[in-house]
């Protein structure tokens, strides 16, 4: 357990807030993909901790933040976080998006609240020199978001939204192909849709890449001792919360 | 002020160093990450089964009021794994590791005790009460006659002490608690989970993939202490008591009822360290009311 | 847009216009001034006895986690202040009024149900379920024998249906509500209070005067609709659910399960006009599933 | 239930809290000595309400007080309430304390938490003409409260606390003796207080007068219907919250 304090917890559009932490420790750790449990109020209701994956972090700075959607009492709870409250936090859980060795290019898919997990790894393999095709999907422009930090540290980001059609996979399919005529694609990696993961395993079968999910579950401890977050895999009934959330593409597809 | 309080307590010829312990499925080698096995007064891991199994399909876990439901029908890598991996891993911390064990009949009960018996673990729990393997979340532990067999079985075969643990899901669980002691059981541990059920009234689906699943926390901990409390009247052997706790309050709730240790279960997901606060909780209590040995508030509450 | 929505439902031939009514035990003569009874399904004051009674010794109420324990023992005035006062003062809304009894023999129910009998209510409810009347917590309703036995012989004088309603003190509830099903009862309604207990670990004390207490409130909804379900499944007869009913939500959950109706209990405790809420939370939740009739989703609940 | 919004609450030393609420229903409606139940927090926990006595009311202003001691998880959650906060309040409830027809003289003991249903017996009292004896008790001077309302209203104060021994029944009977010399008590009116009680009913008895004590008791529906708030009186179990708080002495102590 960790003591963070919360230094912004803001509206962004699509019922989605932005809460920065300050919480060094986890900070210093945490690495993309990884996964904070929040114990959103002190007392037995709610219960147990809420999990969220970690946005953005700045090590230097000591800070963490989320994104989140309103939904039920624990998140209705946090909208209610003003800056300077203290919260308490578990983590940094579960396994991390791995960037290959010698990777040169990557694409990330994201939709809804699963464009959290990918954007701090869009930033780093951008930060290390990787080209990143980032597609952002959302119902409307206002259930995406993360484009400006992905572009300002030099990703290639398409938005795609329901309300247009754009968000169609067949259309998802042919930005990620004339991506791939422009430069091979080395991994790819995607969170918050069944379908885009659908696609994105077909798409690396096909190219014969690597790629990755990251899944959500319901949980209770989040640190792999309670065996109640399990999803599907071809390994079995695995942990989201510590064999994943990331997984292999072909171990849940394949 | 007092020179030094003891929080020792004996089950069955084990001394603990004190009375608390994880709950089974609680608790796992992940575990040792957050909290120092070393201050427990045992460890419990997660029941284990003959062979590897795993478990019921999800989604396995809600949240209710104050407690949740669990159906993972105990996934497990099986009583080989535990004897190579977690036994060992446990084992270094130098405080008594109790096996719980789990099984479909009572010859598979009897191989794992053999099995135990050449690694002589402290102790062992024998789970009869899981809501979530058999059918319509029956149990062997709703029943003194399969509960005497089993514990029966079970002591014939085995050369560790064992605890029985107890289903709540019973008319009169101090029935079945003499019918594990006068089948030999060494202590007995209660309460196991309560069957419970939520439903998604969008959906109107079940919220878990078993339809029914064990309620555990705080909501379940005025009835495991009233059972608690009765069995502690009804039999000889020391009784440890679980259900809902998460502080050093409730355990000592649990210990005036007649608990001579406590298991804490789901408030370690909320806290994987709370059984290190839990202890000192405990010994704080007791500094305060000047009580040098946790042995005398054993079953202590005041019945006027 | 639908039309109109009918939340009407059938409890032994009686029309209700809408599934919700009072515990008994939680709603009174007060109430009436936080409440328009005229728009509950039915009316159930408390419990009464043949003769008046005083009730257990206080303190009588503890709240715990999202629940309370109580031990009233059914303090009341009596069969003939209800037959004088209580019904009448109901009976002017103009909505079934279901008489709760209470009775320590077959003899003492008997005895009352025939009174009621000159009266007519609409239904009587058998309370044998009550875990603050016996020594130790015991109901008749924690034996399928002896619920048989007197539903049978409250069945034999009345001329009004019967609701037997039923303990979750028990290995099997679909045991017991069978064998009063068997023995001719009209309807079951369950649960009432779970056997629990607490003790103030400052004075050493159970927090109960007498002990031991009935737990209810959001913490044992689970369990409660685990139960319902399971009974709904097994019994031809109209089931009526509650325990831990607080919002249309929760009431939806047990009409999922196999209610025809849903009693609300500690909820009223803490708003007293949450009945009224619920009926229309119930009626929004019909409109935006489009759904026209309650009845449609009585046991409607989706197993794959 | 009535909704209230919170004016003022703020700590008045001794752990007490002095909490100030807009309520014009309430405040239109209470009576002396009456009770209101605030819901605390919305959810399950705590679950039940918490019974308050009313401290002051300004029927015109719409104006509701109460003090209340920081004791566990309830008023812990209420003593972090904010100006502006809405309330969930269930009252007024229970019986009032009734000044006797042609009455012109009270006595008042309250200690503690007790002294606050009888702050505003004691205001209206003097504020009709009749002669007001108030005994206020506590642990320390910082445990007493009401001097000044009561004494702005013309009531005699007089203060005693176990700091100094002044708190002895012994000491109060001599007070209370004393104010009897200068001229009769009509009735006399407890509340916090078994000993003080006892001390009033002897005192009660003696001379003839009425007399009469709120009380306590842990409560569910504080309205009648669930029988669990009962305390023993000669006329067998009553509710405190609907038969009571306010019962005659000799109901109680006879
Ligand atoms: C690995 C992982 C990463 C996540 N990352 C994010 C994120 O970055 N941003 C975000 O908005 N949401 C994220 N979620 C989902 C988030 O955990 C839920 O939205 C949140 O728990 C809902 O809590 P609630 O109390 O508002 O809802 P309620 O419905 O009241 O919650 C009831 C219970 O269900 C659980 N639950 C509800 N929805 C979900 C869900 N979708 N996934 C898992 N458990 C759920 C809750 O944790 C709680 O135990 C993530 C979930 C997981 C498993
Ligand atoms: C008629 C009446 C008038 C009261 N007036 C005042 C007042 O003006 N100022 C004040 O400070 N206190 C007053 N009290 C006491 C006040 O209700 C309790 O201090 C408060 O309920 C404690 O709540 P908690 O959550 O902080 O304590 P907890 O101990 O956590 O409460 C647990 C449960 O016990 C009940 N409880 C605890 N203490 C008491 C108590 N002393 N009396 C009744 N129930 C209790 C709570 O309501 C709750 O149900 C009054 C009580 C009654 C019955
Ligand atoms: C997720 C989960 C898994 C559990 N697995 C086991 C198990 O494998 N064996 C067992 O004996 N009890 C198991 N239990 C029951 C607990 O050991 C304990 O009896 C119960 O949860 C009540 O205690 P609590 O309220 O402190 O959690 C499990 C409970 C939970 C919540
Ligand atoms: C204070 C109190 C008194 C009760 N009295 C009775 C009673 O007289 N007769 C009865 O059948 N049930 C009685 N009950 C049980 C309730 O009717 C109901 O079965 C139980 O409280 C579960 O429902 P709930 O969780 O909605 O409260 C009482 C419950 C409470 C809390
Ligand atoms: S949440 Fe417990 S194992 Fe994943
Ligand atoms: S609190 Fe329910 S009758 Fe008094």
């Amino acid at each position: 357990m960790r003591s963070g304090v919360v230094l912004a917890n803001e509206a962004i559009g699509g019922g989605y807030r932005h809460m920065a932490v300050n919480c060094p420790e986890i900070a210093k750790e945490v690495k993309d993909g990884q996964v904070v449990h929040i114990k959103v109020k002190d007392g037995n209701e709610p219960l147990l901790r809420r999990p969220f994956s970690v946005y953005l972090y700045d090590r230097e700075a000591g800070t963490v933040e989320f994104v989140y959607a309103v939904k039920g009492a624990g998140t209705k709870i946090m909208a209610g976080y003003e800056p300077g409250d203290e919260i308490d936090l578990l983590g940094p859980t579960g396994k991390a998006y791995e960037l290959k060795e010698g990777a040169k290019k990557i694409a990330i898919l994201g939709r809804g609240v699963g464009i959290v997990s990918l954007v701090s790894l869009g930033v780093s393999a951008a930060g290390k020199g990787l080209r990143v095709e980032a597609i952002l999907s959302g119902k409307t422009p206002d259930h995406v978001f993360g484009r400006k930090v992905l572009e300002s540290s030099a990703a290639v980001v398409h938005e795609v939204y329901d309300a247009d059609g754009s968000s169609d996979v067949e259309n998802v399919r042919k930005i990620l192909e004339r991506s791939r005529q422009e430069g091979a694609i080395d991994q790819i990696f995607v969170c918050g849709s069944k379908r885009l993961g659908k696609l994105a395993y077909d798409f690396s079968q096909e190219h014969g890449i690597d790629g990755y999910i990251s899944l959500e579950e319901r949980m209770a401890c989040g640190i792999g001792v309670c065996y109640v977050c399990v999803c599907k895999t071809t390994k079995g009934y695995q942990r989201v919360c510590k064999d994943g959330p990331v997984f292999p593409l072909a171990e849940v597809y394949g | 002020m007092m020179e030094r309080i003891s929080l020792k307590v004996n089950i069955a010829g084990v001394e603990l160093q004190n009375p608390v312990m994880p709950a089974s499925g609680t608790f796992g080698m992940e575990s040792a990450e957050y909290v120092d096995c070393s201050k427990l007064g045992a460890i419990v891991p997660k029941s284990f089964t003959l062979k590897p199994q795993q478990g019921n399909p999800p989604p396995r876990v809600a949240e209710t009021s104050c407690g949740m439901l669990n159906a993972v029908g105990i996934q497990n890598k099986g009583l080989e794994y535990f004897l190579s991996v977690t036994l060992p891993f446990f084992e270094k911390y130098g405080v008594p590791v109790i096996a719980s064990v789990s099984a479909y009949s009572e010859e598979d009960f009897m191989t794992i005790i053999k099995e135990l018996n050449k690694k002589k673990t402290a102790l062992i729990e024998l789970n009869v009460s899981c809501p979530n393997l058999k059918e319509g979340g029956k149990a062997f532990g709703q029943s003194a006659e399969e509960t005497y067999k089993i514990v029966k079985a079970a002591k014939s075969v085995s050369e560790i002490p064992l605890i029985t643990k107890l289903s709540p899901n019973v008319t009169d669980i101090t029935e079945i608690a003499l019918a594990a002691e006068s089948a030999g059981t060494d202590a007995v541990s209660l309460v196991n989970t309560f069957l419970g059920m939520a439903i998604d009234i969008n959906t109107m689906r079940p919220k878990l993939g078993k339809i029914t699943g064990g309620l555990s926390g705080p909501a379940i901990k005025p009835i495991a202490l009233r059972m608690v409390w009765q069995v502690a009247q009804k039999v000889k052997i020391p009784v440890i008591g679980l259900g809902g706790i998460a502080s050093g309050a409730d355990a000592i709730e649990f210990i005036l009822a007649g608990a001579t240790a406590v298991q804490v279960g789901t408030g370690n997901f909320v806290r994987p360290d709370i059984m290190e606060k839990i202890i000192s909780e405990i010994e704080d209590y007791l500094r305060k009311k000047n009580i040098s040995d946790i042995n005398q508030i054993i079953g202590g509450v005041i019945i006027e």
